[in-house]
């Protein structure tokens, strides 16, 4: 059995994605905290959109991948070059905006619990369920 | 290709490279600096090297071997330009930094100040005299 | 003697001193993962970002990419900001004032 | 070009990325917690620069190391700082070890017996296609004549998808405006007892021009070089942040910056975003002919489009640049207020709140 190295090490930066997913996971569904909760639920997203931008990676022969902006002049050939050499710009849109996006979620969650901290004198979630009960 | 590169990017490559390893050297220095001394105040030491001689040096070469690659085509002189600002913000940032984070750990004790003489920073909040 | 050309000479260069820059961030990393105070970690993620942006900036003459260099810019520019949030807190004033 | 060693840069920084989260989620400090994350966010960012996503690294680095962590903190410090568990150090370690084996044995069962060669040379049919037309003036009917694929991507091929998302952090934004509603607070700006040491004040004071110089320009050479409107909205917010945290928030009372205007900012970009997504569409309406909402190039049967090429060839990228400018100050305009609402004085929203139970119920 014979193993590609360059396989064997994008399939690495494949499976830490997928530990950091399960980790942030674990942070969301099992920690008391609800900041704690907060600083996983942006892992998990970033790691989501690593995903995506794995997906449009590509592996020209004996030679990097360059990013999707096109620096010359538009000639037939220099096309070709670009169509043949240029990751995949269709992740990186989508995830574009989901970041900002996310930003912007996150700190929809912040005020909210901002203001659970004003109501119930503690972000622990066990507590306020005792409170609540 | 060979023969179209002139001696003067030739002169410019080398310079930057010499620049590059320069930085590299520091770099390493600074990080041993960083595992091996003793609290923050020691460390503050080895972060400027880090910052100065490991970021802007190298970022100098960078601009220099970029100039020089004829390579790249007219593109070059915009990684060239862009190196320079970067070094001369890290110049300008990286120094502050330190400085407020260091203000920062004095005041509020969250790190020691070891090996000490005498503080007089200390004394002067004691009696109220900073702010 | 035959001269070796300009691109291949950089191009070994730069392949000469990427694992040098590495076994610094890996020490960075080690003190920003060891600690033992809050500034010290800090001021190890500050050394590694301007030396990231040191070897992102050299990674581009590497790849042959020349749009890549923004991304120095913005990297030197904004770790300067997660200094001053940090210093800010471990003031006493509240984080606005 | 050593491919070797590009795909060991990648798999390097990616381990690293797994310890720092190892970290972060394990420890019970909340405030080393965030910085924990941090460096995973510096690792990611250098992660998508080595997958060849200059875009993305523009957006993430202002969002997740100069605003992220700046969020977390107003929060630590309105709230609390630990959270109330017991963490082992033999946890930290034996899951740091867990992890690391995991990911390596599992790369090698992937790479050995699997799924084949993962890095394959070509990318789908329809990214070819995007590849293909985004600057192409032999088809022009077709193409987006603009050299940036990310950006004409997120303006022109699927520019009502954008126009959606803003909707959606619009409606994030204004759900945290909401929650805040009838607090404000005034207060006088005092260069001696707000903010940080004259020296951090002095080199803000130059930093500030030249962040907002550098948001400009990644959002007005969005459709050229990589960035664009939420890449440039992002940077720039960080400029105002930088500003209330060293100045304090009684500068912007002093300079008279409030969140009314932060509002209007926001609503004229909204607006221009709008009316560059009608423009062909009102133009067409004179002309007595065809046009589609959001069209960027003429199409068949739609003869009008903004012009792509300026005097000297320089190019200007359509209704890109348009979007850009405006999507970017809406970005921007919508997280400031949103920090001028975190930097209220807790005291002060405390007694409001009291005072205004008394007088609803």
């Amino acid at each position: 059995m014979s193993i590609n190295p360059l396989s064997f090490l994008l399939s690495i930066v494949f499976m830490s994605m997928v530990v950091n997913t399960a980790l942030a996971l674990y942070g969301i569904l099992a920690r008391p905290s609800l900041i704690k909760k907060i600083i996983a639920l942006t892992i998990l997203g970033d790691s989501a959109n690593t995903f995506a931008i794995i997906v449009g990676f590509r592996q020209p022969p004996n030679t990097n991948p360059i990013p999707p902006v096109m620096l010359w002049k538009p000639t037939p050939q220099n096309i070709d070059y670009f169509v043949s050499h240029a990751v995949d710009p269709l992740p990186q849109a989508l995830v574009l905006t989901a970041i900002v996006i996310g930003l912007a979620v996150t700190l929809f969650l912040v005020f909210l619990t901002i203001q659970i901290y004003r109501q119930y004198g503690t972000t622990d979630v066990r507590k306020i369920a005792k409170l609540r009960g | 290709m060979n023969d179209m590169a002139s001696v003067l990017d030739w002169v410019l490559v080398l310079l930057g490279e010499v620049l590059v390893s320069i930085g590299v050297f520091f770099d390493v220095v600074a990080a041993i600096g960083m595992l091996r001394f003793p609290n923050f105040f020691v460390r503050l030491h080895a972060a400027t090297i880090g910052a100065i001689g490991g970021a802007f040096v190298p970022l100098i070469g960078v601009a220099l071997i970029a100039a020089g690659c004829d390579f790249l085509g007219p593109y070059r002189w915009f990684i060239s330009g862009a190196a320079a600002i970067t070094a001369i913000l890290v110049l300008m940032l990286a120094p502050v930094g330190s400085h407020l984070l260091a203000k920062a750990a004095h005041e509020s004790r969250a790190a020691v100040v070891e090996p000490k003489v005498v503080d007089f920073l200390e004394e002067d909040r004691v009696r109220g005299e900073t702010r | 003697m035959e001269l070796m050309s300009l691109e291949s000479e950089v191009t070994m260069f730069i392949t000469i001193v990427i694992p040098i820059f590495l076994a610094a961030f890996i020490m960075y990393m080690v003190r920003a993962l060891k600690g033992p105070t809050i500034p010290d970690i800090v001021l190890a993620i500050d050394c590694l970002s301007y030396d990231l942006a040191a070897f992102l900036a050299l990674l581009s003459i590497y790849f042959r990419s020349p749009v890549l260099i923004p991304c120095a810019i913005v990297l030197a520019l904004w770790i300067y900001a997660l200094d001053v949030y940090v210093a800010k807190y471990l003031s006493k004033k509240e984080m606005g004032e | 070009m050593n491919l070797l060693l590009y795909y060991v840069l990648m798999a390097l920084c990616s381990l690293g990325s797994v310890i720092a989260v190892v970290f972060a989620i394990i420890e019970r400090d909340l405030l080393k917690a965030v910085l924990f994350s941090a460096i995973q966010s510096t690792l990611y960012a250098f992660l998508y620069y080595l997958l060849m996503a200059p875009d993305i690294v523009l957006t993430y680095i202002p969002v997740s190391v100069g605003l992220y962590p700046a969020v977390i903190l107003f929060l630590i410090k309105k709230t609390e700082r630990f959270e109330n568990v017991e963490t082992k150090r033999s946890v930290l370690l034996s899951s740091l070890v867990l992890t690391i084996t995991f990911v390596i044995v599992s790369a090698a069962v992937i790479a050995g017996r699997g799924i084949g060669p993962i890095p394959t040379p070509d990318v789908r049919f329809l990214a070819a296609w995007y590849l293909g037309t985004t600057f192409n003036p032999s088809i022009q009917l077709v193409s987006a004549m603009a050299p940036e694929g990310v950006t004409s991507i997120v303006w022109d091929y699927r520019g009502l998808d954008t126009v959606f998302e803003t909707a959606v952090l619009f409606l994030a934004i204004i759900a945290s405006v909401a929650l805040m509603r009838g607090i404000e607070h005034k207060g006088v700006y005092d260069e001696l007892k707000h903010g940080m040491s004259l020296i951090g004040k002095t080199v803000t004071k130059i930093v500030v021009p030249l962040i907002i110089g550098v948001g400009i320009s990644i959002a007005l050479h969005g459709h050229l070089t990589p960035g664009g409107g939420f890449q440039g909205g992002s940077a720039l917010a960080v400029a105002p942040l930088l500003v209330l945290v060293i100045f304090s928030k009684y500068f912007f009372d002093k300079v008279g910056f409030t969140k009314g205007k932060a509002l209007a900012i926001r609503s004229s970009g909204l607006l221009g975003v709008g009316l560059t997504s009608f423009a062909i569409v009102i133009a067409a309406l004179f002309a007595r002919s065809g046009a589609y909402i959001l069209q960027n190039q003429p199409r068949v049967g739609a003869p009008i489009g903004f012009p792509w090429k300026g005097i000297d060839g320089v190019l200007l990228g359509g209704s890109l640049l348009s979007f850009n400018a405006c999507e970017a100050m809406a970005v921007c305009a919508g997280f400031v207020i949103l920090f001028l609402l975190l930097a209220i004085p807790e005291e002060y929203v405390r007694k409001v709140l009291a005072q205004g139970g008394e007088h609803e119920h």
